[in-house]
């Protein structure tokens, strides 16, 4: 395989920290990603040579700062594959993204008795959002079930559209399960039926091409740290059309036309939907971040991850009393187990033990939790840039642990 | 295996975790509460009845890791029968020596099996757990119905 | 003076920059603030050694990028000299903050006819967000009228007072002209009458102490960058009733205490504010700021800052055909002006040709521009670590200019 | 003073910016349409008479810097007299040349004075200054109201 591993784990400084002395074994990725050095260069270079307000400065530095800005934007368009910049709205993370739509577009456009589809897998992000807007706006949530394999069920979703459907919210990959969703045939049912959908596509990001132009969703959003980018950074695509018929969500400098106390003007989109100073080192980060990828062989890190996951599923299968949540159809490299008479928790503190960095909880999707019948799970994620000999340190240190705590 | 992780792990704890004394429901009972870590999910239940100014009976319920279930079973244990004030001095000693805050001086014997909870200060991460329980018991205390660790 | 300037400036690696050939001359600080090099270096170590989600991890990293985070609120919650570290909510900007007052407070807690006092100084921050709670609540906005002088009109203020009024947004700097606002009247009147205040302190910070405890605002904002710190970071502080008594503003994950399709319930504060995956390490970051001013001797900053405004005023009044806006009781080294026959913009670009940096236009502050009766200012505005020299640089250019447009 | 400052403001702009032509309201006009930059507050209007496909009279009449005025004065200047297809050539060579678009190819003497405007290429800063005038033109006969440079 000409993909080096030892190579690209030269790129990120975190993966060659120690911690307690042991060499840090990363596998929390869903949660957040390491970054390359080249995004955290760019921040230092942004805050030693260019550092100055954006839209505002009648000068070269700030030109300059607003060039660098504006050019990550396009960066992000050209990597979702977007009709244009002006359907990029840069937000603090993906969280925001949601609330902004649900603010923006579903306050002013839905009303009571409306109905909004969310299915199992959605992540806390997700769902909130929508129930606070139900509540206010007297809005029903109806909820695609989820098969035994971890799939959500693609039939039972039909069934839940009425005359009064308005909006799908959907994942495009379980960040639990790591299931990815097939979501161009939820996309086109509910375009059939003229009925709007936002793409959560957080942990669809990091591991395959996100194509707009493919899924055509309305409104898709991500978030920045998980895409090897810095934290504080998030993105809100949507349909120019749609973000155009959308009043503001913030109001302040920056995202005015004109302000009189008498009467207010906004400015066209995206500017409409950005408040106040922005992220601007960050928004630079994030490019930086894709531009790194860009540069990778796609396929062959796709090529990597898919293995690691078969090595790993492989692998956990064989520890006793293990038990991994889900076989979906297509699944990114995360996997979520529990172990028969131990504790999430106290597992992942034997696993810290030696510098095994995983997640236990309910990984901000306690809705999905309750359908697999379970309070909390261990989660490991991976990005390209873990080895298998990484895999096998899980398998063996959950092997001790089954006899520690047996 | 390190040290640490033996500290936390020994065997007591790891015994009242999996044979936790007064799991049960105290029906009717004079206070209780739920104790909540909203950022696992683990949940318990205090129940206890008070008279005379003394923890008569106590009891924990719920879902939790070891530490947590550990350190409820501890507590019942080391709560029965004491005034409200020796219960107070209880709590401000396991809290304190876990988060490092001011502990009140006493003997080992006094402390008993809850020296066993020393190990978790190595797990900042996980002190939540072993005050979970301690915490629902305040709150029962003070009349509130759930209480989370944050 | 044992204040040395030299040595302050090392610390800012952008002040020793060149622009086109020419050393910077950043006189725009009221825009955004130059970072020292600690803060981009705290930003690097983050990333290099420390970068893991907070508030989720049961492993090591995590736990340590939580103390992290946490430590930041409570350094916070010291340098306002707030209660307890449970009244900060980090966001993304100042902007939002206020935007978050206004939709979570505000939202909630008025009605019809209710009115709202803002000043003529506001920046649009400070307007807008009450602007479009106004419209959609139907609240009276009412606003404290300008003196010639650039001060505010403190007994218009107390006229402006009736039994309907229900809240003041008033900044305690204006970014414009640099007037200091005399809070404590301000805010005890509308105390004294029962009115919530909240105070925009964004330009405030970077020049003198701010005290909670001595001004007693409900509410207080500021922005990360303008003090030092990395864009992308701001601050809410609110009295603790007061937080606890507010709904969430957005919903995600962090902010919630138990997500069920059927109900959810939400943390405590300050979490119930800050939904999703904050901006970690420019909190981070925004604390190391504050570290570095607090090691200074501030008493020598702000004397500092007073001799070069005092400087600047003599020199820039010697400027024929330039007219200094406003003279206001009390000021900090931001000033406005404009030349008689050359347009701010131009005046800006000739500045900008020697690499002075100057914004030029209306400052986010559109009505007090009304109030002045210009459509825009040129401003220079000073950080402690400007120069005398810079101030003579500035002046001798205006002179250039003025002779070169005459 | 540098070259690049000279080559902005060389005596043909600071001339028009000075002394704008056809600076009035025309009134009544068949097209007319504001510029405004949020950004700095500039506002200029143009207004024009448009019969038998061609421009018979043009003018600007507004607030702004040296170089949005001479630009909308030359501007005036420029189209007065053409048909609605050069004009829309005098569109794109203005926003090509000054945003770094494609330029249609034009004889020295076509250009004209408009070829002053080409010193704001060094100021990126300045470019929507100079395009407000004929962005507001375009917006005009589109029959749009308020146009915003951003
Ligand atoms: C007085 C004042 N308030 C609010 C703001 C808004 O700050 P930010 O853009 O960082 O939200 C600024 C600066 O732009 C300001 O000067
Ligand atoms: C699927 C999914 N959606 C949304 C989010 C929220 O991301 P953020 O916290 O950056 O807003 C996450 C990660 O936490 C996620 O995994």
């Amino acid at each position: 395989m000409a993909f080096s591993i030892d190579k690209i784990r030269q790129d990120f400084p975190l993966l060659l920290q120690a911690v307690k002395g042991r060499p840090v074994c990363y596998l929390d990725n869903a949660a957040t990603a390491q970054k390359p050095q080249v995004v955290i260069d760019a921040l230092t270079r942004f805050y030693t040579e260019q550092n100055a307000n954006v839209h505002r400065g009648a000068y070269y530095l700030s030109q300059s700062a607003t060039d660098a800005y504006e050019a990550a934007r396009r960066r992000i368009a050209h990597f979702l594959n977007a009709a244009s910049p002006s359907e990029i709205v840069f937000t603090r993370n993906a969280t925001e993204a949601i609330n902004l739509v649900a603010a923006a577009w579903g306050r002013t456009f839905l009303k009571a008795g409306d109905e909004i589809i969310l299915s199992s897998l959605e992540h806390h992000a997700n769902i909130v959002p929508w129930q606070l807007l139900a509540k206010e706006k007297d809005l029903i949530i109806k909820v695609i079930p989820l098969l035994a394999s971890g799939d959500l069920d693609f039939e039972a979703y039909t069934q839940l559209f009425t005359a009064k459907t308005r909006f799908v919210a959907i994942t495009a990959v379980s960040n639990t399960l790591g299931t990815v969703v097939p979501l161009e045939s939820f996309i086109s049912y509910a375009h059939a039926n003229e009925v709007l959908v936002l793409v959560d596509a957080c942990q669809a990001v990091p591991h395959f091409k996100v194509d707009i132009a493919l899924w055509q969703p309305d409104f898709l959003v991500f978030t920045g740290h998980k895409l090897f980018g810095p934290n504080g950074i998030g993105v809100l695509y949507g349909r120019a059309a749609l973000l155009s018929s959308m009043p503001p969500y913030q109001g302040g400098g920056g995202m005015i036309e004109r302000v009189a106390f008498e009467e207010t003007t906004f400015r066209a989109i995206p500017e409409r939907f950005e408040a106040g100073t922005p992220a601007i080192a960050d928004a630079i980060g994030l490019a930086v971040a894709i531009d790194y990828l860009a540069a990778q062989d796609t396929a062959l890190l796709e090529q990597h991850e898919a293995a690691l996951l078969r090595h790993g599923l492989m692998r956990l299968q064989a520890v006793p009393s293990l038990r991994i949540l889900g076989n979906p159809t297509h699944q990114v490299p995360i996997v979520s187990f529990v172990m028969e008479g131990v504790h999430p928790h106290d597992l992942a503190t034997y696993l810290d033990s030696v510098a095994i960095c995983v997640r236990a909880g309910h990984h901000c999707t306690q809705p999905l939790m309750r359908c697999l019948g379970v309070q909390s799970t261990v989660r490991a994620s991976f990005a390209f840039y873990n080895t298998f000999e990484e895999v096998d340190h899980l398998a063996d240190t959950l092997l001790a642990a089954y006899q520690f705590f047996k | 295996m390190s040290d640490d992780l033996n500290e936390l792990y020994q065997a007591i704890i790891l015994d009242h975790s999996k044979h936790p004394h007064n799991a049960r429901v105290i029906a009717p009972c004079t206070h209780s509460a739920e104790g909540y870590n909203p950022l696992c999910g683990d949940e318990v239940t205090v129940y206890c009845t008070i008279e005379g100014g003394r923890v008569a009976d106590v009891s924990c319920m719920g879902q939790g890791c070891a530490i947590s279930k550990a350190s409820a079973s501890l507590m019942t244990l080391q709560l029965k029968g004491k005034t409200l004030d020796e219960a107070a001095i209880e709590l401000d000693w396991v809290t304190g020596m876990l988060t490092g805050g001011v502990v009140p001086g006493r003997s080992a014997e006094a402390v008993g099996d809850l020296v066993a909870l020393a190990g978790v200060r190595q797990f900042p991460a996980r002190i939540k757990c072993a005050t979970l329980a301690w915490h629902a018991f305040e709150a029962a205390l003070k009349g509130d119905q759930v209480t989370s660790t944050e």
